[in-house]
């Protein structure tokens, strides 16, 4: 059962992904990862973490991707007109750099997994456990994060506002 | 949270609090930005007083570990806190007038520095990669919306979009890292995988560890990542970019520090002749394009590419020497680039196309017209070629040293030459200010009180650490203990 | 269902990421492409957790996704700030960014 | 898990999403006569009346009417785009609800059946994420059609949905705080015994959070008097200008789902869910019915309240309308989760 539905996701993972950076047209591009994030949400609920899935497709899909799109039409882009200009280094090398890094990070990663996942724990990627643990030991960072926040906020409205 | 104790983290709190009390104010002050800059300097003090409390017990080479093991406080990262809360107090007031004169006196700056300091502050006083990282994107995204804030002109937004792109991209990098770390050693305190990597270095610990290092030698702006690093600097209002310069290398140089030479100190041959290459790349290419720019800001851009080559070298040498000496090396880095960004603030004028005044041209002659901003420019490129009696000589002088008892001939020599062909292109400016005619009839910019006490401050910094290195020296070498 | 499985995902993930951001020329092209890297990387993450029973990587994961918000607001209105001046946010229309 | 409890599993759950999808299509058809007819009443109008007594058999002679009608598709249209958009409107329109418990959990045949498609554990952000990506289907119509007006009610309707969708999980923050979990089941259960203890009153104190989720609720479903994204005097029919026949009709049962949910969301959350608000002196099967009759009821009774509210008020200007939003209920929800942390860290809340 979860073996197929992993394969499924993989699949349809890598697929979207490779729509995303191939499309030409930005839209197509953005629809096409609005169906890799919730594939990355699949997964997470193959792996048993239910709470984060359900914010991967709350936050990412549902808030940064629905901005994301909003901007495109906003500014009603349309495709790209040619592929990138062609640098050598973009264009040939940067692939088959690219690549030799994957198959090196791939091999330094499998050497690394475990054979098999273990049994997962009672409550593991329950809404209580992550919330147990986020607010015993990483009350700090939490709070640190939310200077991120403003930030962002203050720099959009700053940068984006029609009139200050 | 019993072991929570506000009094430790209140360096950072109270910057974050004094932004958001900026912010608050902001509407109230709209049009007169200095009022705000006040309250953010006022933050400022607080914090310094707040790291000055916790001085003597971190002195006394205590190391504190606090909020869950998120926050460390030591006499290194207090020390570096010091010297970024002196970078940003510089900073905000040297931009009263000059935000008034680029026409983006918005308030929102000054909680923007203040937060960006924070962040920074978060991130030289802890040994977890997540505060890291978390640090490292608040003062990030700081720097990009203040890269961008002369919104009105096409480079500075162009800039922005760069910075953000390219720093986006690192930070994935960046966070890639930090997964393969976690996976490898189970934690993303440094001390775990320190510990980890002393004992079953696996290779997704190597590049994991990569990956965090090509994200932090994007901040620094290592060679093979420099590329944003002029371009952002010349679009960027030059306030911003003194600060960028000196603020995001000194907090990126700590946490390389406790990385490198702290976590994976003991696997020193592993890492070591990569960064030794990459710092003969760094000075080299650096140095070499700088040669050829005719813009200030762009020239001032490739040196301190160039002065991050030079701190490499110290990285790669013996930590109870090379500790000091990047730690040296910073301070007078700091105050020179500082100086020499704002002398060209004083001069330059930036408009909605163009920024005339930043170009070698205008800046002929500059010196009988504007002694003081004339003598003050002279020093800190003196400084930044290494000519003493300055501290930047002393700087080099350190680094040099430590290179030489830790064997590396090669980065010595290869710093030297690099230095003198550096000292080629600070004196060209030095020689356009005093020795050529200007060209234009039209009358430099008078120079502001506020940015005249700053440019007085750096410039007494740079002499003082130049003629009485020894006290500073002393306290830096206590401080190479316990990066971890 | 194997772990190699799902970091090799992962891994193939982030390098479609990498290699989107090194040939696409649309600013939001690029930002999308950085999104892939992020969250190759939360699968990495979640797959580490899985692998250890424990909150600790979701609650990284969970980091991320607040960083990854916050740089999308950012970046965003940084291109339109952008738009409004030049009408365009193709990168190589921007002439600072020919890289 | 033996072979046995897997088929019974499957079996269940098969009947349980037909009978919701059963009802749900229902209360749409029964929804569109009656809106028709409350807006005649209303207005004092008749309404539709030609079609069987009292015009009941018009649903039917709609949807004939829907299957018969031509298909266009714009020539300028993103083909592949344009023809998902409606059915990204109804997957997770219909997604959403399956999470929220319609009747209490049960003994059937010697197991646990919970009388909710699934009763799981993060049932409350399910629902979110599900209505979350609902969002999506506008904006991809909007743009796909390749029509100003179209594009503009896309746009318009994505901000309002993202504007709003804060301040609706805000106001429910307050429930969730006083419940102590995100089981939609688990939040229901608390509520029981007389209708005081429902969260809406002394339950929980969460009248404002109601009040917010309900002005939000009508945003989020883009239903009057926050239509704009399809005001007809502006944008023609907004975001679906461009469809007809059953890709329509899809856009149009979504809505009506959509509204069915949120009633159906602010039941389970504030208004006791399924339970009955009064005890009564039998239990058994009877129970069980009585209460899936009184959360029909109670959703009921609001979608009529949704009817009453669309034909009585003004629509709101665009910047009035993101003003209340920003202005008015994010900082009223804020208050609410301040509230009632305070209740609770007094322990004025029962828990």
């Amino acid at each position: 059962m979860e073996a197929i539905a992993f394969y499924v996701l993989a699949v349809l993972a890598v697929a979207s992904a490779i729509v995303v950076i191939v499309h030409r047209n930005p839209v197509m591009s953005a629809l096409a990862l609005a169906v890799n994030l919730v594939t990355i949400a699949g997964f997470y609920l193959v792996l048993r973490a239910q709470f984060v899935a359900l914010l991967q497709v709350i936050v990412y899909a549902g808030a940064i991707l629905v901005l994301i799109v909003f901007v495109i039409m906003l500014l009603n882009l349309r495709e790209e007109l040619k592929a990138r200009s062609p640098g050598t280094f973009q264009k040939w090398l940067g692939p088959i750099l690219a690549l030799v890094f994957a198959v090196v990070l791939g091999r330094a990663m499998l050497a690394h997994a475990a054979p098999s996942f273990p049994a997962p724990v009672p409550g593991f990627g329950t809404a209580a456990a992550l919330g147990i643990d986020l607010f015993s030991r990483f009350y700090y960072p939490f709070e640190v994060v939310s200077l991120l926040l403003v930030v962002a906020m203050v720099g959009a409205v700053l940068l984006a506002k029609r009139r200050l | 949270m019993a072991d929570f104790d506000l009094v430790l983290v209140l360096p950072a709190t109270a910057l974050a609090a004094f932004a958001l009390l900026t912010l608050l104010f902001a509407p109230l002050f709209r049009g007169q930005g200095r009022a705000l800059g006040g309250v953010g300097l006022l933050g400022i003090a607080v914090s310094a007083a707040a790291t000055a409390r916790l001085w003597p017990a971190a002195g006394a080479g205590a190391r504190i570990a606090t909020a869950g093991g998120m926050v460390r406080v030591d006499a290194f990262g207090l020390f570096f806190t010091l010297v970024l809360l002196a970078i940003g107090a510089l900073t905000v007031v040297a931009s009263f007038r000059f935000l008034e004169r680029e026409q983006a006196d918005h308030g929102e700056f000054y909680a923007l520095v203040l937060l960006a300091l924070a962040g920074m502050v978060v991130m030289v006083q802890t040994t977890h990669l997540l505060m890291v990282l978390v640090g490292l994107e608040v003062f990030s995204l700081a720097l990009y919306v203040l890269t961008g804030l002369t919104r009105g002109r096409a480079r500075s937004v162009e800039s922005a979009l760069k910075y953000f792109l390219l720093g986006a991209f690192s930070s994935g990098f960046f966070v890639y890292g930090l997964a393969l770390l976690y996976g490898a050693a189970g934690s993303l305190d440094l001390v775990r995988i320190g510990a980890a990597a002393a004992s079953d270095p696996s290779p997704m610990l190597w590049i994991g560890a990569g990956l965090v290092l090509v994200g932090l030698a994007f901040k620094i702006g290592v060679v093979p990542f420099h590329h944003w690093i002029p371009d952002v600097y010349q679009g960027a209002p030059t306030n911003v970019a003194a600060f960028m310069a000196t603020a995001t290398k000194t907090a990126a140089f700590a946490v390389l520090l406790r990385f490198l030479v702290g976590a994976f100190g003991p696997s020193h041959e592993a890492w070591a002749p990569l960064v030794t290459w990459l710092s003969i790349l760094t000075m080299t290419v650096a140095n070499l394009v700088a040669l050829a720019q005719t813009n200030v800001k762009r020239l001032l851009a490739y040196s301190s590419v160039g002065h991050a080559g030079y701190l490499m070298i110290a990285l790669v040498c013996r930590p109870e020497d090379g500790v000091r000496a990047i730690l040296f090396y910073l301070v007078s880095y700091a105050f020179m680039t500082l100086g020499a960004f704002l002398c060209a603030a004083a001069v330059g004028r930036g408009d909605a196309r163009s920024e005339p005044g930043y170009d070698l041209g205008s800046w002929a002659g500059l010196g009988w017209r504007r002694k003081g901003l004339g003598v003050a420019m002279s020093l800190f490129l003196f400084s930044l070629a290494g000519i003493p009696p300055t501290a930047g000589f002393l700087g080099k002088y350190v680094i040099f040293q430590s290179a030489m008892r830790s064997h590396e001939y090669l980065l010595a020599v290869v710093g030297v030459l690099n230095a003198v062909v550096a000292a080629g292109y600070y004196l060209r400016v030095v020689v356009a200010i005093w020795m050529r005619e200007p060209e234009t009839e039209e009358e430099p910019y008078p120079v502001p009180v506020s940015l005249a006490a700053v440019l007085v401050a750096a410039a007494a910094g740079v002499l003082v650490l130049g003629l009485v290195p020894g006290p500073l020296l002393d306290l830096l070498g206590r401080l190479a203990a316990g990066l971890v | 269902m194997e772990p190699r499985l799902v970091l090799a995902v992962s891994a193939v993930l982030f390098t479609l990421g990498v290699l989107g951001v090194l040939l696409r020329r649309g600013a939001i092209t690029i930002l999308m492409s950085v999104e892939l890297m992020l969250n190759a990387a939360n699968l990495a993450f979640i797959a580490f957790s899985r692998q250890a029973g424990t909150a600790e990587g979701q609650i990284y994961v969970f980091f991320v996704m607040t960083l990854a918000a916050a740089e999308a607001a950012v970046g965003l209105a940084i291109v339109i700030a952008l738009f409004r001046l030049k009408g365009t946010t193709d990168v190589d229309e921007v002439s600072l960014l020919k890289w | 898990m033996t072979v046995s409890d897997l088929v019974f599993d499957v079996i269940v759950s098969l009947v349980k999403i037909g009978a919701v999808i059963a009802v749900l299509f229902t209360v749409v058809s029964i929804m569109t006569w009656v809106e028709r007819r409350l807006s005649g009443l209303i207005q004092f109008r008749w309404g539709p009346n030609r079609v069987g007594p009292l015009g009941l058999f018009q649903p039917i002679a709609d949807g004939v009417k829907f299957l018969m009608k031509e298909e266009i598709v714009p020539a300028e249209a993103h083909k592949p785009a344009y023809v998902l958009a409606p059915a990204m409107a109804l997957v997770p329109a219909l997604c959403a609800f399956a999470v929220i418990p319609f009747g209490p959990t049960v003994e059937a045949f010697g197991r646990k059946v919970p009388f909710a498609i699934v009763d799981i554990d993060g049932g409350i952000l399910f629902a979110f994420a599900a209505s979350s990506l609902g969002v999506f289907a506008i904006i991809t119509a909007g743009w796909a059609s390749r029509n100003k007006y179209a594009l503009m009610g896309g746009l318009r309707s994505s901000a309002q949905m993202i504007s709003y969708e804060l301040a609706l999980a805000l106001s429910v923050i307050g429930v969730l705080l006083v419940s102590g979990t995100l089981r939609p089941m688990a939040i229901v259960e608390r509520q029981a015994g007389w209708f005081w203890n429902w969260n809406a009153f002394a339950g929980g104190w969460q009248i404002l959070g109601f009040l917010v989720f309900m002005i939000a609720g009508f945003a989020e479903t883009n239903r009057a008097p926050f239509d704009l994204p399809e005001a007809e005097s502006e944008l023609v029919a907004g975001y679906h200008t461009e469809y007809s026949s059953m890709k329509f009709a899809m856009f149009f049962m979504s809505e009506y789902i959509n509204m069915t949910t949120s009633a159906a969301m602010a039941v389970t959350l504030f208004l006791g869910g399924w339970q009955l608000g009064f005890p009564v002196p039998f239990s058994g099967w009877p129970l069980w019915a009585l209460q899936v009759a009184a959360f029909w009821a109670k959703v009921g009774a609001l979608l009529l309240f949704f009817v009453w509210v669309r034909w009585t008020l003004p629509r709101f200007r665009y910047d009035h309308l993101m003003n209340l939003g920003w202005k008015g209920l994010f900082p009223l929800s804020l208050a609410n989760v301040m509230l009632t942390a305070v209740l609770a860290a007094l322990g004025w809340v029962r828990r």
